[in-house]
């Protein structure tokens, strides 16, 4: 029957709801809390370590003239590994989590990464800010040796296919033994 | 003549989908027959089918309520296997995160049971108190429910101090809530009538069914991992397991309220003694042998156990999860029995099951699509035109 | 105060809106009063109207093997009865042009649990049948005390009439104060009447999903939440005529006084957890019963009387 | 009485039947935890219904799995028209983690037809709640 202790818990209750003014008022998430993944388009070079990673399989890779990669919240987990394994801290988990929509396909974010061409083919092969990236990258180690960066920038935008090439051969082989 | 009384599959006492038979006389169950398996998703044959690191991920959504014991769990596998060292304080951040679930595990479970008993008022005012505790994960965390908050070989996020602050916060008020919980539990008379001497287990058959968790410590068997077998930091806090002789569903009860001060001191102590230093160890050169690990963990419903094979890759060979659940199920039918139908709800919820831990276990012909338990009288579904 | 034809027709015209507003506002102020009790906010005022607009304009599914004559009938059983009592109630100073006999109105006012244990029974589900005869049971073990503690004002004014009871009331002072016992043992009667705490276990949802209601859809439901929202009224309304009435009889103050009665009931139903059948059963007819027995002893004897 | 204002009282009275299929209890929780006090969808006129004839909205969540496929369908048809199914969590959307597996029936939009779709895993009780609120406009 009737209890003192949940009579004082419901009349507290009764002169101070504890209900939040939600729809009308917007009710913030912690910090730190992982809502909807999103990508930084200047930073992301398109390497699609996110796609390889994700547990979930949400984030799908899709290499047409450019590489699209897409993240649909439908599958999403909001785990954040994708932000974990980001080598260019691309992703963010923002803070939004009003999700809802009428279309699934809506529910999902995009990145269009342009295709560096052959320059001996003119096939487009590789993401083009990962290869800059990875120029940028390889800057101080070619200096230390005092290879010149732009050699290596004209052998690498050659594709894989076009590298078996004899005389693609011969100068890779070339700027390798040099490189030691 | 006893009539079959169907409790589920889609049933407002079952949060989960699951079918009891119950074989009624008036009102007094004569017998009682559990049918679980409609939760049944693959998920051991899937986590033989990705990478360690998203597995983890797999393995906490094996149950939505304990996700962080099961991520425990499967991280400290993996780390038995590959012989990783967890450093200091990423233990006894799994301490105070599987403390925290405990207590919201168990303050859901008090709100549960109310409301199976009809007393909405009190399951109100326990969920708005859970919601103190859920905060704070999700402050932790990131997440309300599935954190994600463990990686093999540590943690994935550092308490910052003003974490550490509002956990110290929270458990005053926690404990507070959990003084009102004793409160209406121990002083409603209407509580205590409907939750004493129902769904009796006797010690014997506790054992003989392995009931594990509070269930069993409910029914005089001293049994709890976090002791016997100690993990994480677990070995180095001073607290007690909390043991009744009842067996009925007030025991079980009562048990789980201990426990949630026992959790408590639990935090408080890991709080005081968390060690600085890394909150994981660097694991860029992992490797995994071929060879064989298990573990245990104390999850808020009982041992929860993963076993693991490895063949060299990056891909488990095998995992296999034995859910607290699942034992605690078993001993349902004998608890039902003789029981007023009206006591059946409570006495179903009393052992907080779980099916999503435990129909990933079930032996189910869901591959070539045969659904073995078509026979049952489908209330009313059958009826429609 | 004999109303004149005009006044007669108007009367029966207009009690029973009046009586669904007012019912369907009562119940809001349950739920309301509930929600606040809970620590939460509560529906809008709007609900019950709302709940009722939407299910009559819902489609309504039969089961197949369900009797569909019983299965129809009910509701507009149940929503007869509560609208029978409802016309020879005395609302305030409003009186009703026939004379309201307090036996009719106790024998109609079991109607609706009659009808809810038809529709339970007649819609082929096992948790309606279940629904059903734990309402049967209920039914039983209440109209004791119910019937009882209702009478002992009867046999205190020596009539039936429930009209000569709400006058003899604004002579003596209320009831509730000359028999405190059968107005606790009405008050319990009453949370059953109004399918409350501790005594909802005919519709108990965790165990029997809505008990007797379980197969009801759209408008046949909507029909069921009409005569709830009458029951909201004529139940504490009542109430009031048998034991609260007195001194002030106009509309206004009667109408204040079923809100004490239906925010007691609230506040009543948040409190308690919900007893099983043979609890109930037991408790009804002991304690109920024996509140009302005594109090009825009291009245025809005339044993400390105040 | 006019469409209209029929249409705005339905939207006023939403009667939720939660409709688990098989994930990870996760929604579930937060699906109840919707309707306590902190949340409390009952300030929308929402009730939480145990049978499916009473309800409006079926807040579905899991993964459709192969057991549940065909009880699924059932409660579907139980429901008197107009309805409106809600696909809560990432896992009643696509299958999440689990769509790879042999286990899984869905996507719940190749079963019954969806409304409205609420990812998140699990949303929040908010995010439910805003879900519940898209929903609405569509009755």
């Amino acid at each position: 029957m009737v209890n003192r202790q949940t009579i004082t818990e419901s009349i507290r209750g009764f002169i101070s709801p504890k209900t939040l003014a939600y729809p009308s008022q917007p009710s913030p998430p912690p910090e730190g809390f992982r809502g909807k993944p999103e990508f930084d388009s200047k930073k992301c070079v398109g390497c699609g370590a996110c796609a390889q990673t994700c547990p979930m399989g949400a984030i799908s890779l899709n290499d047409g003239l450019e590489r699209s990669i897409r993240i649909w919240y439908g599958k999403c987990s909001f785990c954040g590994r994708c932000q974990d394994v980001c080598p260019e801290l691309a992703i963010r988990l923002t803070s939004e989590y009003e999700l809802a929509v009428f279309d699934k396909n809506k529910a999902s974010t995009d990145i269009e990464i342009d295709f560096e061409s052959c320059s001996s083919c003119g096939k487009k092969f590789f993401p083009a800010p990962q290869l800059e990236r990875s120029f940028e990258r390889m800057k101080p180690i070619l200096e230390k040796r005092n290879i010149s960066n732009e050699e290596l920038r004209i052998l690498d935008r050659v594709c894989p296919s076009c590298r078996e090439r004899p005389e693609e051969f011969s100068k890779r082989k070339l700027f390798l033994l040099n490189f030691g | 003549m006893p009539v079959a009384l169907p409790i589920g599959p889609y049933h407002p006492a079952l949060k989960e989908n699951t079918y009891f038979r119950l074989e009624v006389e008036g009102e007094r169950i004569v017998n009682a027959d559990l049918k679980i398996g409609y939760n049944h998703r693959g998920i051991e044959w899937l986590a033989a089918r990705r990478t360690y690191h998203q597995d983890i991920f797999l393995c906490e959504r094996v149950c939505g309520i304990c996700s962080n014991a099961h991520s425990t769990c499967f991280c400290q596998t993996v780390e038995d296997l590959a012989h990783i060292e967890v450093p200091d304080r990423a233990r006894y951040l799994r301490v105070i995160v599987a403390e925290l679930e405990r207590l919201h595990s168990h303050f859901l479970w008090f709100g549960v049971a109310m409301h199976v008993i009809g007393f909405d008022t009190a399951f109100m005012h326990m969920w708005k108190d859970r919601e103190t505790i859920m905060r704070m994960i999700e402050s932790i965390t990131g997440k309300r429910v599935n954190h994600g908050f463990n990686t093999i070989g540590g943690t994935r996020r550092d308490f910052t101090p003003s974490i550490l602050k509002s956990i110290e916060d929270g458990v005053n008020t926690i404990e507070k809530a959990a003084d009102r919980i004793r409160n209406t539990v121990t002083r409603d008379s209407l509580v205590r009538k409907r939750a004493l001497d129902i769904g009796y287990l006797s010690g014997e058959d506790a054992k003989r069914i392995s009931v594990v968790g509070p269930t069993a410590r409910a029914s005089a068997i001293n049994v709890d991992i976090r002791r016997d077998d100690p993990y994480a930091a677990y070995s180095e806090l001073d607290w007690n397991v909390i043991v009744r002789d009842g067996g009925d569903a007030l025991a079980r009860v009562v048990v789980r309220l201990l426990e949630i001060y026992e959790s408590i001191r639990v935090i408080r102590q890991a709080l005081k003694s968390l060690p600085s230093g890394p909150i994981s160890s660097d694991i860029s050169q992992l490797e995994f042998p071929v060879s064989e690990a298990c573990d245990r963990v104390e999850a808020p419903r009982g041992e929860l156990f993963y076993f693991m094979k490895s063949n060299g890759t990056n891909i488990p060979e095998r995992v296999k999860i034995r859910t607290p659940s699942y034992m605690n199920n078993a001993a349902l039918t004998t608890m039902l029995i003789g029981n007023s139908t009206a006591d059946a709800p409570l006495i179903i919820a009393s052992i907080d099951p779980c099916y999503s831990c435990t129909d990933r276990v079930a032996i189910v012909s869901a591959k070539n699509g045969e659904i073995t338990y078509a026979t049952m009288e489908e209330l009313s579904r059958k009826k429609t035109h | 105060m004999i109303p004149s034809n005009i006044s007669s027709v108007a009367f029966y015209i207009l009690q029973p809106f009046f009586g669904f507003i007012v019912g369907a506002l009562f119940y809001w102020v349950f739920r309301k009063v509930r929600a606040r009790l809970q620590a939460r906010r509560g529906p809008p005022w709007y609900q019950t109207f709302a709940d009722v607009t939407k299910l009559l304009f819902k489609e309504s599914i039969t089961p197949l093997i369900a009797d569909k004559t019983i299965f129809f009938l009910a509701p507009m059983l149940a929503f007869t009865g509560y609208l029978v009592v409802l016309l020879q109630l005395p609302v305030g100073n409003v009186y009703p042009p026939f004379a309201g006999d307090l036996i009719v109105i106790l024998i109609f006012l079991t109607l609706p649990g009659v009808a809810v244990i038809l529709g339970g029974s007649g819609s082929g589900s096992p948790y309606g049948a279940i629904g059903s005869s734990r309402e049967t049971a209920l039914l039983v073990a209440s109209e004791i005390p119910f019937i009882i503690s209702a009478l002992v004002t009867g046999i205190q004014v020596k009539s039936m009439n429930i009209l000569r009871i709400v006058d003899a009331q604004n002579q003596f002072g209320p009831m509730a104060f000359h028999y405190p016992l059968a107005t606790a043992a009405f008050f319990m009667c009453m949370l059953l009447k109004l399918g409350r705490k501790p005594f909802d276990i005919p519709d108990a949802e965790v165990e029997i999903i809505a008990g007797p209601y379980t197969e009801y859809s759209g408008s046949l439901l909507g029909i069921f939440e009409i005569s709830n929202a009458l029951r909201w009224f004529v139940v504490p309304a009542l109430a009031v005529n048998l034991f609260f009435a007195g001194g002030l009889a106009n509309l206004l103050v009667f109408l204040i006084l079923c809100l004490i009665v239906v925010v007691v009931i609230s506040f009543l139903d948040a409190q308690n957890s919900r007893y099983r059948i043979d609890q109930a059963f037991t408790f009804l007819l002991t304690w109920a019963t024996l509140l009302a027995v005594i109090d009825l002893v009291r009245a025809s004897t005339g044993w400390l009387q105040w | 009485m006019p469409r209209g204002i029929v249409s705005k009282l339905r939207q006023k009275s939403p009667w939720v039947m939660h409709v688990p299929c098989g994930g990870c209890n996760g929604c579930d929780i937060e699906v109840v935890a919707a309707l306590t006090p902190l949340y409390d969808l009952e300030r929308f006129g929402a009730l939480q219904k145990g049978s499916p004839r009473h309800a409006d909205i079926l807040a579905v969540t899991g993964p459709v799995t192969a057991q549940v496929k065909e009880r699924l369908k059932r409660v579907y048809a139980l429901v008197p028209n107009p309805k409106i199914v809600m696909a809560i969590g990432s896992c009643a959307i696509s299958g999440e983690v689990f769509a790879d597996g042999y286990a899984f029936a869905g996507p719940l939009d190749q079963i019954i037809p969806v409304d409205i779709y609420v990812p998140g895993c699990p949303p929040r009780p908010e995010a439910i709640i805003h879900g519940v609120a898209q929903a609405l406009t569509r009755l």
